[in-house]
């Protein structure tokens, strides 16, 4: 007898699907048909994120048991809402970012290579959404290396455009991979003490543990998520990695990648550990000084970076730095602002490299010096890059505002190791620096002349840029209606944070 | 979607517009799209339009009162006699600066919340400096960096000061803010958004940007700049901060300083810069005392000054285009073969100096006015000797450094005929509301004090009459016994030397030495992981491939750093 | 020719029990220690082995690389196809209680954990290959006189 | 611009004329006595200060200040003037 999968499903299937279309996108023909399965399956799977979303939205977190067994014996899905958001976010991005990435890839990779492509790329998103969804730490780190590892071999794609991509692959899966064992050895750690990986159990039998193996094992899973979400000081496989993938790689991991990393780490710090440990201040500390030191530090870099590509990676590491900023205040609105930034940076950098892909797609080229006059020369690509690099600085209608809005709000209601004020000043003054390399950008493409004799070039084809304008007009959609990011991070932050006071479950 | 539709809105759509435009085309574009936008404006009933739901709060794109209808009104006519005069300006952005600074202005002239007010109010910063960038050289650059540096410091500030008010009040309305509580302790919030006004109205000690940036950009730039920024930032002192003291004695102080640094200053450019200053304290004292009349003397006086002020600069700039130089030293003698410039230079010369029968005349005197009714003495004396001030300055200096003085030997053209006519407009407008101020009266917020007010009454006639001659008299007197301090090309240290010269020496010495200690930890690092390299090559590895090999050290380096400080600090809490 | 006939003969003679070997690792792991991906290495072994006697273009006949990614896709559906299985049978994923839900000694755990292994074995080993395959036929950039 | 050229003095413009120099000096020399003359006849009816209504306070106010505006201020370039070049010089 068959039962057809209904809704009781929902919280596998957007793991699922991608996981099961992967194998046969290896086998296709090279050309147009890996690419429209691709795009067929990034779509199947967000549309099954935002029916999640809606599900655990009003009807509250869902669990769902893998292979029949219960938790902490089996391994379970657990979707609240901040998982169900960061899911829906991957997925959209994925939704975007295939479609948009024919032509780029056409031009970027052998033809040959084009169904491995697509493979790695729906094997990332399947990892990607694995590490959202699942409620068990250990599985937590499969997942994490079938995103890795398929996001080095993508990277490392982008090798036939320029060679400088096997170094930054290279260097990327030994970070990488130092991050991931580091976390696999707290995780060891912690079930040393625990007996168990399930989130929520590690939870409850962490309480009242004050003891060096969990203290070690919560210093190494700090560490080893800090560097794979390029937290300042261990950020320097990032610029390169982003710098030298192909662009469509790019525009999907610096949307995607870090985002979730920031989910996990979030997850592990209030879902996991929580404010009994004394040494979860410390860490909370820790991430507001490096936050604010990433956030000058990386933007200073980006002002003085000619590569746009790079200077948009270390750009990223700034905005991590936002992120982490929000994270260690330690309060609803803070975890609310990091959520919300999560979301808009997505929405922000996905434009911002997508229009860079169309600038490489047809200059061939990520050199400043190429985008000179380019407001004549493409001018779609030009204006959607003015927009989206607007909102990065954080100028409204943009959601980049709202970022920032909801970042300093949260900031005046905290006391942490630095006057509020001062913290607020700094979160102004680095947009400032924002506002100079996007300016730098702006300035190029809009002020000056293009090069003489520079050849003719076409606007990039409509594909392009359709997904393109679809991210900047979300740029400013969600600026007017933030029921689905203020809101749903509200809640989600909430819901994060009653798990301290003992208000309901972990979850 | 038409709710929406406000001079600054059409004014910024209209700017990017004209990039797309082919330059011949833009100028007349430029114009309808200000004759679109007063049509608009003209068609509009005072009141609140385009209020939009953002995050549970409602804002109001467009606050359409007496307050703002005024400023709206002038700076279309601004805007309109900008373009005229830049008839000949083909500069792709010059153009989209002149319908975007103006729209940001208006915009945030009519924002209703102080969100859109601070949306206007970068907005501004970043259309203008274009303006100052104009002429693209190293000095304007570095001179662009400072103004918008400046000009974003004053953003932020704002944003921080609303985002305060809003947690204290939860309201996002624009409306007057306490700059002091009940216990006349500062509030914090209100103080920052002050001091964000008091930055783009160039407060004394923060006013050195405008000498600074101003005489950096073209002609044309400088004529739109002298208008938009310190008018915006008049027009929300008005709204938010009406009454409150403090602003007496700094707008005093503002009207005070200037005349000296203007007195000795070479750069006539630099002279209207710091008649800028100047004319905006007798504003700031309005304000500040906060009465009907004095606010609608404030309010009024902003008009008025947009108008002749910029007829001094249009002036001086036609002198400027035909000669190449704004320096007194320079300039001089011209008065011959520029009759029709030096004849419409003396009319808002007279105007600045509010001779009666002028535009000055009939709005100055309700802000000296509503100080003398509260009885401020000291306050009423100091503006009458700004006024003799404003007369030495602009009224004086200006059209006689300019045209006549001594001569120069130069005998440029006379004005091409766009600036004579903006000028003339210009010219028209200071004399006309000067002899018929009813008009001008009609838009002042205040309807019931300004029915009961008449400009040209005898004494008032006499008093002005007196000052202004004497203070010629006196001028000729110096002149003639040669006390009359010569002009020297010099330039003159202000305020902003500490931040041009030591400020600039410190900056130097942290980057200098911040380089060093950093070149120093590095290379130690450098020589350590080399150290460390070379000692597992001898071990392992094949020949080469340190250079390789050493970020990814170097990054495992911190990676076991920061490791290291984790487990240190969670082991020892 | 002659030089490797030792090693020829020898690689003979293992290449059958390696494999038998993987195929014991293969459906031990049911219960016992092993598994699909240990029996997929050693799977993969006896043709690496194969690879080193006989050289890359003979292995190329006996496993051509173009079946290679087809085995690699065909492991991972095995295993993802089985859990589809139990969810269209009306289970959770990977629940294998649904294949034989009748039976008592939980049948279908054992059918379903067999097809799971083997499909990771398949996936393992042809993965295996195609990375050996890849580094042996790699052409170096820089020809040995160059360095 | 073209048509510029140095001929210091040669060609007195009619500002530059003493009949000019002259009227302008002795008309505004009427015009300041008429103003003074004037404060005399007309009085304020309600003064805010008493210095109002001294009937030549604001000429003597408006001569004096002038004045001392030029010779305090000229003091001041000792204090701040340099050279043209000196930010120059320094950046």
């Amino acid at each position: 007898m068959i039962h057809f999968p209904g809704l009781e499903h929902l919280p596998a299937l957007p793991v699922i699907i991608p996981l099961i279309a992967a194998p046969f996108t290896i086998v296709m023909r090279p050309g147009r048909t890996p690419w429209l399965w691709a795009t067929l399956v990034s779509w199947v799977t967000f549309a099954c994120t935002l029916l999640l979303l809606e599900v655990v939205w009003h009807g509250g977190p869902t669990e769902y048991k893998m292979g029949g067994w219960a938790a902490p014996l089996g391994i379970t899905y657990y979707i609240d809402l901040a998982n169900a958001l960061v899911m829906m976010l991957v997925a959209a991005m994925a939704a975007v970012v295939f479609p948009y990435a024919y032509f780029s890839v056409k031009s970027e990779i052998a033809r040959a290579q084009s169904p491995a492509f697509y493979t790695a790329m729906i094997i990332c998103l399947t990892g990607l959404l694995g590490v959202a969804a699942t409620g068990d730490a250990f599985n937590v780190f499969v997942f994490l290396e079938i995103s890795s590892l398929s996001t080095y071999a993508l990277v490392a794609m982008g090798a036939r455009r320029d060679r400088r991509a096997l170094t930054a692959a290279f260097n990327y899966l030994v970070m990488g991979t130092i991050g991931a064992t580091f976390y696999v050895i707290g995780l060891g750690l912690l079930y040393q003490a625990t007996g168990t990986l399930n989130m929520l159990d590690l939870h409850e039998r962490l309480a009242g543990q004050d003891n060096k193996v969990v203290e070690a094992g919560f210093a190494f899973i700090v560490t080893g998520i800090g560097l794979k979400l390029a937290m300042v000081p261990l950020h320097l496989w990032l610029p390169n990695a982003y710098g030298f993938a192909p662009s469509a790689v790019t525009a999907f991991l610096a949307a995607t990648a870090t985002k979730v990393q920031i989910y996990l780490m979030v997850r592990f710090i209030y879902t996991v550990f929580g404010f009994e440990f004394p040494f979860l201040e410390v860490a909370l500390n820790a991430f507001l000084i490096l936050g604010i030191v990433g956030m000058f530090y990386a933007s200073f870099v980006a002002v003085f970076r000619d590569n746009v590509k790079q200077m948009l990676a270390y750009s990223s590491v700034a905005q991590i730095g936002y992120m982490l900023l929000g994270i260690s205040f330690g309060t609803v609105d803070g975890l609310t602002a990091s959520f919300v930034h999560i979301f808009n940076h997505a929405l922000i950098k996905a434009a911002l490299f997508m229009g860079v892909g169309c600038v490489v797609l047809r200059i061939g080229s990520s050199q400043l010096t190429a985008f000179r006059g380019l407001a004549r020369r493409m001018p779609w690509t030009t204006w959607a890059l003015v927009l989206s690099g607007l909102s990065l600085i954080g100028v409204p209608p943009t959601v980049g505002f709202i970022s920032k809005f909801k970042l300093m709000e949260a900031a005046f209601q905290t006391t942490t190791l630095i006057p509020p004020l001062l913290v607020v000043l700094l979160i102004g003054a680095s947009s400032l620096l924002a506002a100079v390399y996007v300016g730098r950008l702006i300035y190029t493409m809009v002020l000056e002349q293009p090069p003489e004799n520079a050849p003719a070039i076409k606007e990039a084809p409509h594909a392009m840029r359709v997904a393109l304008w679809i991210m900047v007009i979300a740029n400013i959609y969600f600026f007017f209606f933030t029921d689905l990011t203020v809101g749903v991070a509200t809640q989600a932050a909430e819901a994060l944070m009653c798990s301290q006071a003992g208000c309901g479950g972990a979850y | 979607m038409p709710e929406l539709l406000n001079p600054g809105v059409i004014f910024t759509l209209g700017a990017f517009v004209t990039l797309f435009l082919a330059a011949g085309l833009r100028r007349y574009f430029m114009l309808a799209v200000i004759a679109f936008s007063a049509t608009v404006t003209w068609q509009m009933d005072l009141g609140n339009y385009g209020n939009l739901q953002l995050f549970g709060e409602t804002l109001t794109v467009t606050r359409y009162d007496v307050l703002s209808r005024l400023f709206v009104v002038v700076f279309h006519i601004a805007a309109a006699l900008n373009v005229i005069y830049g008839w000949h300006i083909k500069d792709r952005v010059e153009n989209f600066s002149a319908l975007a600074y103006p729209g940001a202005a208006m915009g945030g002239v009519l924002a209703g919340d102080w969100l859109t007010l601070f949306v206007w109010w970068e907005m501004a910063a970043i259309t203008s400096v274009f303006l100052v960038l104009g002429p693209r050289s190293r000095s304007t650059y570095m001179a662009a960096m400072r103004y918008l540096a400046i000009q974003i410091a004053s953003g932020v500030l704002l944003l921080a000061g609303i985002v305060l008010v809003y947690r204290e009040s939860g309201s996002l309305m624009f409306e007057a803010l306490a700059l002091r509580n009940e216990a006349g302790d500062l509030n914090f919030g209100p103080l920052l958004v002050f001091i964000a006004f008091g930055i783009k109205s160039a407060f004394p000690l923060l006013h050195n940007w405008v000498q600074d940036s101003y005489p950096k950009a073209s002609i044309t730039g400088t004529i739109m700049l002298s208008v938009f920024t310190t008018k915006l930032a008049v027009y929300a002192l008005a709204r938010g901060f009406a009454g409150t003291g403090e602003l007496i004695w700094l707008g005093a102080f503002m009207t005070l300083f200037p005349i000296f640094f203007a007195l000795i200053e070479n750069d006539l450019k630099k002279v209207l810069c710091y008649s800028i200053n100047n004319q905006v304290g007798f504003m700031v004292v309005g304000i500040g005392v906060g009465t009907a009349t004095a606010v609608n003397g404030a309010v009024g006086y902003a008009f008025g000054n947009i108008i002749f002020e910029s007829l001094l600069f249009m002036s001086l700039g036609a002198a400027i285009y035909r000669t190449g130089t704004s320096k007194a030293t320079e300039l001089g003698g011209i008065y011959r073969t520029m009759p029709l410039t030096m004849t419409l230079c003396v009319v808002g010369a007279l105007s600045i100096s509010a001779f009666p029968g002028t535009l000055g005349f009939v709005t100055k005197g309700l802000i000296i006015d509503g100080v003398a009714e509260e009885h401020l003495m000291l306050i009423w004396l100091i503006l009458l000797f700004a006024s003799a001030g404003v007369l030495e300055h602009a009224g004086i200096k200006i059209p006689f450094f300019t045209f006549f003085a001594h001569d120069s030997g130069k005998r440029p053209k006379e004005a091409p005929p766009q600036m004579l006519i903006a000028m003339g407009i210009g010219a028209v407008l200071c004399i006309g509301i000067g002899l018929y101020p009813d008009p001008l009266y009609a838009l002042l917020p205040y309807q019931d004090q300004i029915a009961g007010y008449h400009p040209y009454t005898s004494y008032h006639l006499i008093e002005q009459f007196q000052l202004l001659l004497f203070a010629v008299l006196a001028f000729v007197v110096l002149q003639k016994t040669g006390w009359y301090p010569a002009e020297v090309p010099s330039v003159n240290l202000d305020f902003d030397w500490l931040y041009r010269v030591p400020g600039r020496a410190f900056l130097g010495w942290v980057i200098t030495s911040v380089a060093a200690i950093w070149h120093l930890v590095w290379d130690n690092l450098v020589r350590f992981m080399e150290a460390v390299a070379r000692g597992l090559h001898h071990t392992h590895g094949p020949e080469g491939a340190l250079s390789r090999t050493w970020p990814i050290g170097f990054m495992a380096l911190f990676t076991a750093i920061v490791l290291g400080i984790m487990l240190i600090v969670t082991f020892l809490i | 020719m002659m030089g490797h006939l030792i090693l020829r003969v020898t690689i003979k003679i293992l290449f059958a029990p390696i494999i038998l070997f993987a195929l014991y690792v293969q459906f031990h792991g049911d219960y016992g220690p092993g598994g699909g991906f240990q029996a997929g290495v050693i799977f993969a072994v006896a043709f690496i082995l194969h690879v080193l006697g006989f050289g890359l273009e003979e292995t190329k006949k006996v496993l051509p690389p173009k079946v290679l990614p087809w085995l690699m896709a065909m492991g991972v559906l095995f295993y993802a196809g089985t859990g589809l299985l139990t969810l269209f049978l009306g289970g959770n994923y990977l629940d294998y209680d649904v294949i034989q839900p009748t039976s008592h000694h939980h049948a279908g755990q054992h059918i379903g954990i067999l097809l799971v292994e083997f499909g990771v074995g398949l996936a393992v080993a042809s993965t295996m290959l195609t990375i050996f395959y890849h580094f042996a036929g790699r052409v170096p950039e820089i020809s040995d006189e160059d360095w | 611009m073209a048509d510029q050229h140095k001929d210091h003095g040669s060609d007195p413009g009619w500002a530059d004329k003493p009949w000019f120099v002259r009227l302008f000096s002795w008309g505004l020399y009427l015009a300041c006595a008429l103003a003074a003359a004037a404060g005399f006849f007309w009085k304020k009816d309600h003064p805010h200060f008493e210095a109002e209504g001294f009937p030549v306070f604001f000429a003597i106010y408006g001569f004096i200040m002038f004045f001392l505006i030029v010779v305090v201020g000229q003091h001041l370039r000792k204090l701040v003037g340099r050279k043209e070049n000196y930010y120059e010089e320094r950046e």
